[in-house]
């Protein structure tokens, strides 16, 4: 029993959608959904769903922001209005600025930014629906629409996030799990090298605890990165056959 | 080739056919683009719909608040429209406040709601004078192929008819659905030269003099309109329009169920 | 009676302030009343009071909305504060954008904006008291404005708003009747052409009455097109005086 | 010619006319532009005034509002002024919020009207710390040729002295006119060289080095002052601009009536 | 007893703090405190605190504001949260405008800025705490980062407050004094030429008082000036020892 | 030269350096600068701090005002924190609405403070369900030498330590004590090449290819943590970047005493 009372995690290990500790939610990832967008995903992970934008490399507006050496990367993420319980008000705010800030630094490692000096690359992430762990649902679809949209890069980012809820270090935490869960991590790999690009944690862990979560959130990423791929995979062979 | 040759080339390609009775697409001058209507996509919505129309696409998505009414409307309900253009469904919308052209989408969207009484405002009286219910109806465009103005209307109006008013969540009882009664529909024609054609998608609503979205409720009355662009339009093609705007309600209406 | 319990039209086809259906409020334009504007009117139709004012062509700032093959024309309306019967807050509001936004639309129609290319024609329309009808009121005098900056046009453009109350199709609705009414159709026209440059409605109408607008609003617009001639006359004969 | 050439020469122009004594419009250097006062120009305000000074015009307009009063004077009427310096009335003012100049435009004329206490902010109370009168004094300006300072003074105290307290829209009893006491009048000196003159016109106030604005009651007691621009006034200068501003004032009093 | 029935000044002419009518509160300035800034200042006067800093001249951006033929000032006043009895909410207020405007012109009036033509100078004034008086405060350290930050100037600007508080014409108000004060007269000046450069007045005072206060504030201004050059002085030695 | 060049020098240089085991201001890897924390310098405040951390210089400050708890923590008190980097401080910093970068601060400083519960919420119920203490913690950087986020925590850490709920202010009794449980210490390392060091200054933090911010409790948990910057960590330098952070968190907590 948690802290809280409230137990999340029963006597066989199960939680109380079903799941083992190390399990993700079921994810669907669909490539080049946008007609607009030079590149774009649509991603589901439990009752999250994400849609992912691409724009560029283009003219990188206001010019004080070009970088002579490297294009930019500028990610926008937003929730929707309707897409938590109470409406959210349109606009940015301090969570969702903070958020497009990390998740812009940690596309910037993969892509080959060097490529197009001046240039700007517009990811925006548009949270539909939220049950926690949007960040890096978010992410996980940026980064296919980067290679939807044939954007050059060394490697392709997914990312999930592990945590600890009733006293039980647990994979990628559900709404219900988050609200009464005792700390949260949310990270992001490089697959190739294991190079964690993104990291946030907060709550209340030993350091046994958070080296589970880290390990558990690495493993988990490979199989984010195996779904990644399976989506750019189908998106390839659905265009070839256009 | 500079985009002004490329969008010049374009233009006179689309007036070529228009010339000829046609249209890029393939359409006849009266005829949509196929519509999809989804409702119920987003849960966390009280009432949602993700409409297809063509390649465009949008969502709509209503929350139920409880709040005080207006004073000098002590027992009716309150709505609330916005409309997000939002960068991700064109490569010409920015972030940022809303720009006067989402301000105009979502106003005329509300207006073709608020005027035919679409929604039973007395029903949403939770205490007289003290709370009512609050309805926010938030669209985003998804991808912009031509007129958002009636793929938003559509996704409202479905979103607003599939709706769930969330008693429960407040404490308020059992939830119930959401009391809707005229159903406005609007149809949207733009003037290119002396043609008259209807759901302009992105490139003919470019070239087009100017713009008219029709709002017909079921018995063919009008209940808003908005003239867009700055072409002029004879009283006789007015005619030709509302003419339009009726018949072409009754389908998409039929589409609704 | 309405539909509100409140009578509008009496047995004898008067209206409450004993105007008959078809007939317009006084209306009174001045043209050229501020010095420093390029061009400038002051309208009263019933209640209303307007003021407009010209400055232009000039140059457009900021530079990104320049149009290299003709003049903007960039129409700002705005209620001051004291214009309603609550204190409107100063700023722009989504309404003053919206009708800002069809009134530059409809201006754009008659004015040889190609002559100017790069250039901005800035309109500023001010609504110093406000009694149903302002925004037709603003266009009408933007119209004459515009003349007497000496701004080349095709034509000069009026407007009004027709509408319904008490079940009968009226023209110019005041505060009262709008605030009870039925139906409002604010329209303007060109007068050579008859074209309908803006058009809005809302409220309830069958396609009898609609037409009916329409048809009251055109020959409305007539006459008010020949008291802004008549207001641009006054000041032509002034000037020449001075 | 380029602008800075013209505006080179017509201050030059200027001075020499300043060293003859003389000004452009042909006043003395302490004569006032003529001025209308016409009040209650807008019905839908609660009190309102039109100023013209020379090519100087503005309106101000009150609108008075029951509201909560602040806790540390919970019998006291609230007053809030604003000045919007509108695109319409010269060519460099700019749409948006207001700009440095407005607001200390709305703040000058506000301390003025507040420090002479003309306002009986104790008979704005409606319930003790629970309702009081909220006074809004806007003032925009229409027309501006210079002095926009004593103009706004003017058109606010004139609007002040006309109002009605608005009982009966708010279901308060009779309406009733607002109560004032004392009456504030602004006067605007600028330094040009080493020549003092009251009510800067535009050019003048473009080339004037300092610009002073005395607000003084009918005793001819001081209520507010504000020191403009970045040139220095001695002592013996101030002296003559109190001097000015004092005989001044009690000439735009009897305007007043 | 003032109008509000509290006596500020006793029979022997002493105010509450012990202080006489004409006597500034303890002032404490050091120059030079800031690592980045190119000068800077601390000031206490009472219990104001108040940090001042200068960078410039530097190129002036947005560019439209460029003068071709001197640089200009650009001051920032700015109230830190936690300087005053209730919070102050982060960002610009109208008082903070207005107060910001008239020390930047009072600064012009000294700083030879046809030195620099297009570039800016940009004083940056903080309230750490505040306690009546921070416009004088805030300028009279700026006046000292200016010179710490080596910007050529033709005298260096002392200020001061004087004004009147049960009934007597007092210097250098304290918050309590200013609370139920009866006027307030911040004031600025050249001590070279006595010339006032900032003024500013509230309240109700006669001809007379008015004078008095003026010659109490010129005279204190005198004394603010030794301290301000004392700074410099103690700074510049400093200095040398580096 | 140009300032590229300068700066291209002056990385190569801080990177010979490293290369050799040394810091440019001769600080080993996991040395911190000198940290001075003087509290209540700020009498206005509830709670207020100075830190120095070398040439880095931030004040946190905090007020508490009574409001209303949330609805679904009637009992609890109300936090925030706000984080300027106000134009002082460095030229690189400009006026306005905060950037990214403070808004990340603000955050992380609140989430150290916020998960670690240091605040004991509960003892700031006023009234259940009406009123409860809010406490604003705003901090300001000063002068900015690098490593804000370790220099802000402390500041606000110190600055609710030794902080007073100020009853008497509001009618509410005696000032007393804010009480305090757990406290938070933030320790940032740079990741340059592959060099890890503590508190990194302006010049190291501009060539960092990552940052790692860690806040540990008293027990040496964790109960915050932010990687910036574009470059990657693996997992066996993540481990050293913790082992550090406990360590350094220690020492730190005794300077605090």
């Amino acid at each position: 029993m948690s802290e809280n009372g409230i137990t999340m995690v029963d006597e066989n290990g199960m939680r109380l959608d079903g799941r083992t500790a190390e399990e993700h939610r079921p994810i669907k990832i669909e490539a080049g959904v946008l007609k607009n967008a030079d590149g774009s995903a649509y991603l589901e992970i439990g009752k999250n769903k994400v849609l992912a934008a691409v724009y560029g490399p283009r003219e990188c507006h206001p010019r004080h922001m070009q970088n002579p050496t490297r294009a930019i990367i500028q990610c926008k993420y937003n929730m929707q209005a309707y897409s938590v319980g109470d409406r959210k008000r349109p606009g940015t705010d301090r969570r969702s600025t903070e958020i497009s800030k990390i998740i812009s630094e940690a596309l910037e490692n993969v892509v080959l930014t060097e490529l197009y000096p001046r240039a700007s690359i517009d990811v925006y992430i548009e949270i539909l629906q939220a049950n926690a762990g949007t960040r890096c649902a978010g992410l996980t679809a940026a980064s296919v629409a980067l290679a939807d949209a044939g954007i050059p890069m060394r490697d392709i980012i997914p990312a999930i996030a592990s945590g600890k809820a009733d006293g039980h270090v647990l994979l990628d935490l559900n709404k219900e799990e988050d609200n009464f869960g005792e700390a949260d991590v949310p990270m992001a790999i490089v697959p190739g090298t294991d190079e964690i690009v993104l990291l946030q944690m907060d709550g209340h862990m030993t350091r046994e605890e958070f080296d589970r979560a880290i390990e558990m959130g690495v493993a988990a990423c490979h199989e984010v990165s195996d779904i990644q791929k399976d989506a750019l995979r189908r998106r390839y062979s659905a265009e070839g056959c256009e | 080739m500079s985009n002004e040759i490329i969008s010049e080339i374009r233009r006179d390609h689309l007036l070529n056919l228009l010339a000829k009775g046609e249209r890029a697409d393939g359409r006849a001058f009266d005829e949509f683009r196929p519509i999809t209507v989804e409702t119920g996509f987003i849960e966390s919505a009280d009432g949602s719909a993700r409409v297809r129309m063509g390649d465009t696409e949008v969502i709509a998505g209503l929350k139920m608040i409880p709040g005080t009414p207006y004073p000098d409307a002590p027992a009716s309900g309150v709505m609330s429209t916005g409309a997000e253009l939002i960068p991700l469904a064109h490569a010409s919308f920015e972030s940022g406040p809303p720009s006067p052209d989402a301000v105009e989408l979502a106003r005329v969207v509300d207006r073709g709601i608020r005027e035919s009484k679409m929604i039973d405002m007395d029903d949403l009286c939770i205490e007289e004078g003290k709370e009512v219910w609050m309805c926010f109806i938030d669209i985003y465009a998804i991808n912009h192929d031509g007129n958002l103005f009636d793929a938003s209307n559509l996704a409202a109006v479905a979103a607003l008819r599939t709706a769930t008013v969330p008693m429960e969540q407040y404490g308020k009882g059992e939830d119930r659905p959401l009391k809707t009664t005229c159903v406005p529909i609007s149809v949207t024609m733009a003037k290119i030269g002396n043609d008259l054609i209807v759901d302009p998608n992105f490139d003919e609503g470019h070239i087009a003099s100017c713009r008219l979205t029709v709002a017909t409720d079921e018995n063919g009355d009008f209940r808003a309109m908005q003239k867009g662009g700055s072409g002029g339009i004879t009283v006789a093609e007015l005619g030709r329009c509302l003419d339009m705007a009726v018949e072409k309600g009754r389908e998409i209406r039929d589409i609704l169920g």
